[in-house]
């Protein structure tokens, strides 16, 4: 061809050949390659720790079962909590991490959506300059922090105000709420943003007041997203540990009411860890916790799937 | 290269006493903070006709459109008169929500609520009070009759109003706004994201609600301006050059750059 | 476990030479002393790695089994944790610790009865006007099972009898904040945590200090074990050496709120027999 | 009107609630900074700590927490852009990716604890390589991973797809596309995830108690050589972090001033991330800015 | 209401062997999943004149333009021989990235890179392994006079592409496709963003490009086809119903479907 081109010297020679120029490869095609050696190297290693954290977990967390040949139900529904003595109910942990979690999550969602609206619908201005720089904060204060303000605020207050000794799920919950209350906030906004405007325009200019268009358009077709939101904020309270641990008292027994001191799954695995034996029953059954925490990480990622999946089709049937 | 056009010369057409109007605005000025795209724009729109506004894109037909039921509240700053049984509507004292009501707005994408078909034409009159499921029923079925839809989804009400065509979503969207028995109906390029036969359903539809509507329609297909509507507003650059009987206008354009714009050698 | 008693108190003056890596792990109450104690030691011998880490006694005993690390700290005797070959260990008593019931201050308490102190933890006395005490309901603070001071004290209190069940807490500061702000609270802890903001209790009228620890008076003591497998090197036979010296056992130990194992008038062992030196 | 009255009504309602969150937050900051910055001084920001009673300065803490956040950055920094350019330009839509996918949600949403319980028993306890800063980074990269990864993921999808079309059609391999031409363009939203993580793994302490350690040596600040024992960036020392140390001087602190400790450090570290907010904010503009504006 | 064409009754020209062809197509398909988007498309593209593709919305004008240069890889499948200097470039082992050089692409939004006006340019130069210095400013002066931009920016080459206006930023896109010297040029509706001033410049760089390249252009605008076009063919719903030299199509319409399509009364 009478164009200069100006592709590789091996190529120059041959030119005149399209079919072998057009068929060669070039730098443009071992750069694919090494991009996808890298990118899949990498993705590989990511795969890799997920696989071997799920295997170690499962592996260390059944050992209580194979092993030690504790029998699941009483594991799962006994209540006596003495891994010295052999007794390994875990009930009491279990009961307590749901009564917290939910307990956080209902306390959480109003604010969190009620001030969602309040950013993308009332006052987005406000929103993007003043809330939203709160929210990001709020997310970023470390969990030790919170538990350290639980312990020094809460706890007392708590005390005062219902008496006891101030430790418990109430207090574990106040907490919590507000260490999900940004999570579950930010993620709310994200999904009413997501609404098209074109929704909000067509019910407005059918004359409908903007409460109406909210909460019968906006947050109608933002609920697979706000729910969605709440599940992570659950899923952060269940696995949040060390804040928790500081606050609800941590005794293994059966919470009686929203003010007797509890445990959770976190806050039992964090005592305890460091004193027990490796191989043993008491660690065994520790990690038999941890396990429970994994297999609700898990679930609480297939119920967003779940939520995803029938929005996807809410929305295309 | 590009003919500089003068916004001075301009043919804009005004109604005597005895044609009874639907709107007319005044001296409506329309700014996007510092951007002022629209200009002195004075119309006058005739009751139980169609008037079209055509224009190249982004000369503000959208602009002044949706400054004529409110929707560019809070977006936009719009100044001037916009007169409507004789009330200035543009006065912050009035009830949008109220005015919205009569005077109905489709949009260019088709927008139906994630509901059923039922949902979508009975949500706005539920918010309006009105709770009597039999006559609800029967405004469902009128509307969506006048909307020509009626037929096509009568068996089918219950279904998501997304899983109908673009066409039909979009006569479903004009179907929920003559729910509302409204007196104006605006529609700004109701027909742009629609395929060349829900084009000529929605035409026929049109054609059709005027009896009873008033109906203002912006539209980018010159082809459609001169198969409905009665008369037409040519908009540039945010200014209202020509407004003539749509006859006129494609046979003979009274300024030079409406008659560049009609005969497709614009620029 | 073989108890092994060092009899050399100078720390050896050979040890320019000294080198290597000493790694000792474990319980958090020992900790601080070991600590202490590594640091002047590493400021001697430049060349030796010395590192303390915390982790918990089952930590410390369960790395130094498996060879992890070279010194493992423990609260408590190996042969009192499941899990471990305590013959395979040698044991290394660095010091030794007081323990004895603390009390919210409100609660009108100075002086218990061993049995009532049982019946406390036990859970059959629930309010501490039973016991001379103000009308007020007894908050029980526990540590958490497989700590140290929790196997002591339930050792020397409870004698087989099973605790109530109650909160647990897995570290001395928690207690120490909570009993003193808690209306009703009983506990127990190391004599160095003992604040005036809680009341320790005496037992049968002896009160808790060094001097009924090392007469075993007071019963409720343990020791601070260092736990080493097979031989030690080198490094670590010094510095195992350097913590029963002079330098360490009469003030460092003292300071921080240990008693000597040299002033010890008693030995006791794995299964709690005490017999007089 | 009625539908007027609710419409006002839930404005006054909602209008409380964002009032009560800004409230909690503003009470948050202020006690806090109140309760904790008048014990922050210059000695207590280099000290060191006593090792028994846990009073003294923050210094090596202020270190650590800081080494192993560049650490931790250097592993996981790396390995989420590979995994953040395969899903976002390589991966098919089908059941493999989903599965990625989930993997790195369930990654994601582990507890801290657990992942710091899992690197215990891998790197502490398995691989012997005790309690240190590399494990500390390692645990800390696990659990940063699945959030930097699918921060670069939205931050490079969100990137015109023309973009893509423009490079491609210019004969550039998908490869170049991504790195030279799409990357740039998403770099200010990838640096913005990047700072806000920093603040995360700032505040862990969970996933470090048993990973990093609790303990801080005093370490010889004049030694640089990472391989010497006694240096600060030796990476197989224990490593207590500063937020380890404000658990730890709340739960096991001995000093008769504990609460105005871990109230002052507490202090620091709210400093210390609102700084990676604040920088995460400047940083994101900047680059955006100098990204799409002149030059 | 709307007519029912026949995809039987079509024009499609060839060309005699004397007519040296940049590029032909033979029984091109393309699928979109399940969606038949083209059907078996036989065009042939003369060397240095400029083609117009025109149609509707959605007749698959973008689709067989942007199987040209293999940029549906991934997207969509695409069935049939595409010929180019007589190999058929749609056969899996051909190197695409060797393709898209050959035949370059300018998209229907201005797309530059987020970078200088000059690294716009150089950037994939570059990348193909071209890096003498005083070589690359030649292209890049060669390149954007080519596209009639130098004048504008030969000032500001370091300036951000971005702070273009959407004229200038088509004509980068333009400059820096022509830098890499290809064969042919692909444009899919490259106005259609445009003002018409910007219009006019980048109609005058395209009919003083054709000189070099051969041009393929997809186009919604009509004018603008029988302006720079030689040849023109009509989409329709996936199928080419006509394809005539320009005077032809737009004087003399050979069936129905065209016919209608250029009276302007489609549907
Ligand atoms: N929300 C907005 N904010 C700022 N400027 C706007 C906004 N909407 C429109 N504009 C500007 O106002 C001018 C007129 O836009 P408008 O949408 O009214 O044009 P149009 O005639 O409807 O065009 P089209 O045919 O493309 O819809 C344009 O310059 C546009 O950029
Ligand atoms: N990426 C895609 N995935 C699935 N279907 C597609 C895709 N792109 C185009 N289509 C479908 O293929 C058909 C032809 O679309 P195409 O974009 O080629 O039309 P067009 O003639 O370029 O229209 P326009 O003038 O609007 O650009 C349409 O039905 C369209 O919905
Ligand atoms: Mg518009
Ligand atoms: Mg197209």
């Amino acid at each position: 061809m009478e164009q200069t081109n100006f592709q590789l010297k091996k190529q120059k020679s041959q030119s005149n050949d399209w079919s072998a120029r057009l068929h060669h490869a070039t730098r443009a095609t071992r750069e694919d390659w090494m991009g996808k050696g890298i990118s899949y190297l990498c993705i590989g290693v990511i795969i890799l720790v997920v696989a071997s954290m799920l295997w170690f977990i499962t592996s260390k967390g059944v050992a209580t079962f194979t092993q030690n040949h504790v029998s699941l139900t009483k594991f799962l529904f006994g209540t006596n909590w003495a891994p010295d003595q052999g007794h390994i109910g875990a009930l009491p942990m279990i009961v307590g991490s749901f009564a917290v979690t939910f307990a956080a999550a209902i306390v959480a969602t109003p604010f969190a959506v009620g001030t969602a609206i309040f950013m993308t619908e009332i006052s987005p201005n406000k929103g993007r300059k003043l809330l939203q720089p709160v929210i990001e904060l709020l997310v970023g204060i470390p969990s030790v922090v919170y538990g350290f303000i639980g312990l020094a605020v809460v706890v007392p207050f708590m005390r005062h105000v219902v008496g006891g000794s101030g430790f418990g799920i109430i207090s574990a919950t106040f907490v919590l709420f507000v260490m999900v209350l940004p999570t579950i906030t930010s993620m709310t906004v994200d999904s009413l943003r997501a609404v098209p405007r074109h929704f909000k325009e067509a019910s407005l200019a059918l004359g409908a007041t903007r409460w109406q268009t909210v909460s019968r358009v906006i947050l109608r077709s933002a609920t697979p997203g706000i729910l969605t939101a709440v599940i992570f904020g659950m899923a952060r309270a269940f696995g949040e540990a060390l804040a928790v641990q500081m606050v609800i008292g941590n005794a293994a027994i059966m919470p009686k009411n929203l003010i007797s001191p509890a445990s959770t799954l976190t806050s039992q695995l964090t005592t305890g860890i460091g004193d027990t034996i490796d191989g043993t029953l008491p660690n065994n059954a520790l990690w038999s916790l941890a396990l429970i925490l994994l297999l609700m990480s898990l679930f609480f990622n297939a119920l967003v799937r779940v939520i995803a999946k029938r929005g996807q089709l809410k929305h295309e049937r | 290269m590009l003919k500089q056009y003068s916004f001075e010369e301009t043919a804009v057409q005004t109604f005597d006493e005895k044609t009874s109007l639907a709107m007319k605005t005044e001296n409506l000025q329309v700014f996007y903070g510092a951007n002022h795209a629209m200009h002195d724009a004075d119309l006058a729109f005739p009751k139980n006709q169609i008037t079209a506004l055509i224009g190249a894109s982004g000369s503000g037909k959208s602009t002044y459109l949706r400054s004529l039921n409110r929707m560019n509240d809070g977006i936009a700053t719009v100044t001037g008169k916009i007169w409507y049984h004789n009330v200035d509507i543009n006065e912050p004292t009035v009830n949008i929500y109220e005015i919205r009501r009569h005077i109905g707005m489709v949009f260019q994408r088709p927008n139906p609520f994630a509901k059923s078909i039922r949902e979508n034409i009975v949500y706005a009159l539920r918010a309006n009070g009105l709770k009597n499921k039999a006559e609800l029923e029967e405004r469902v079925e009128k509307s969506l009759r006048g909307a020509a839809l009626w037929d096509e989804v009568k068996d089918s009400l219950d279904k998501s109003a997304l899983s109908l065509s673009g066409g039909q979503q979009q006569r479903l969207c004009i179907a929920r706004s003559i729910a509302m028995e409204p007196d104006v109906l605006l529609l700004d390029e109701p027909c742009s994201a629609l395929d060349p036969i829900s084009t000529v359903k929605v035409e026929e539809t049109l054609l059709e609600l005027q009896k009873k509507y008033s109906i203002i329609i912006v539209t980018h297909n010159m082809q459609q301006a001169a198969r409905v509507s009665s008369q037409c507003a040519f908009f540039h650059l945010g200014h209202v050059m020509e407004y003539t009987p749509t006859g006129t206008m494609f046979s003979n354009p009274q300024i030079p750059v409406t008659q560049d714009y009609i005969a497709g050698s614009f620029g | 476990g073989k108890a092994t008693s060092s009899t050399s108190s100078k720390s050896s003056s050979s040890s320019e030479a000294l080198s290597g890596k000493v790694t000792a792990v474990g319980s958090t109450a020992l900790q601080p002393l070991a600590a202490k104690a590594g640091a002047n030691f590493q400021a001697k011998n430049s060349k030796v790695n010395l590192t303390v880490q915390g982790g918990g006694s089952g930590t410390g005993l369960s790395q130094v089994q498996a060879g992890a690390v070279s010194i493992g700290n423990s609260d408590i005797f190996a042969e009192e944790k499941e899990g471990i070959k305590a013959d395979k260990l040698t044991d290394h008593k660095v010091a030794v610790v007081g323990m004895a019931p603390v009390v919210n201050k409100d609660a009108g308490i100075k002086n218990l009865k061993m049995a009532q102190v049982k019946q406390i933890f036990t859970g059959k006395i629930t309010n501490w006007k039973e016991v001379g005490g103000k009308d007020q309901k007894i908050v029980i603070i526990n540590r958490a099972q497989g700590s140290g001071t929790r196997a002591t004290f339930e050792n020397a209190v409870l004698k087989g009898a099973t605790a109530v069940k109650s909160q647990e807490q897995d570290s001395n500061g928690a207690v120490q904040k909570i009993v003193a702000t808690t209306p009703g609270a009983i506990s127990y802890l190391a004599f160095s945590y003992f604040t005036n903001k809680l009341q320790a209790v005496s037992i049968d009228n002896v009160t808790p200090t060094d001097n009924n620890v090392e007469s075993n008076k007071w019963k409720i003591w343990s020791y601070e074990h260092m736990y080493t497998k097979g031989t030690p090197d080198k490094a670590v036979a010094a510095f195992l050496k350097y913590m029963d010296s002079k330098t360490v056992q009469d003030s460092l130990v003292k300071d921080m709120g240990y008693i000597s194992i040299h002033d010890m008038k008693v030995t006791k062992d794995a299964k709690g027999t005490v017999t007089q030196n | 009107m009625n539908a007027k009255r609710t419409d006002f009504l839930a404005t006054v309602v909602i209008n409380l609630i964002v009032a009560t969150v800004v409230g909690i937050l503003v009470f948050l900051l202020a006690y806090i900074l109140i309760s904790g910055l008048p014990h922050v001084s210059w000695s207590f920001l280099t000290g060191t700590t006593d090792a028994f009673s846990g009073a003294g300065g923050i210094g090596v803490q202020l270190f650590n927490s800081f080494y192993l956040l560049v650490l931790t950055m250097l592993i996981s920094v790396p390995i989420s852009l590979g995994a953040g350019i395969y899903l976002a330009e390589y991966a098919k839509d089908n059941w493999r990716t989903s599965l990625i996918r989930s993997a790195i949600e369930v990654l994601s949403s582990l507890p801290s604890v657990v992942v710091g319980l899992f690197g215990f028993l891998l790197f502490v306890v398995k691989f012997k390589i005790g309690f240190s800063v590399i494990s500390g980074a390692i645990a800390l990269t696990f659990f940063n991973l699945p959030l930097l990864t699918r921060n670069i993921e939205e931050s490079l999808s969100a990137v015109s797809r023309s973009q893509r079309e423009a490079g491609l059609s210019l004969g550039l391999s998908k490869w170049k596309t991504e790195i030279g031409i799409i990357l740039p363009v998403a770099l200010p939203g990838i640096v913005t995830g990047i700072v806000l993580s920093a603040g995360r793994v700032f505040g862990e302490a969970a996933a470090l108690i048993y990973t990093a350690g609790q303990s801080a040596p005093v370490t010889n600040f004049g030694d640089w050589n990472p391989m010497d024992p006694a240096s600060p960036l030796n990476p197989f020392r224990p490593a207590e972090t500063l937020a380890v140390h404000i658990w730890k001087v709340n739960t096991e602190g001995l000093a008769n001033n504990a609460a105005q400790l871990s109230a002052a450090a507490s202090a620091v570290l709210i400093i210390a991330v609102l700084l990676f907010n604040l920088g995460a904010r400047l940083l994101g503009n900047f680059l955006y800015r100098r990204v799409t504006a002149s030059k």
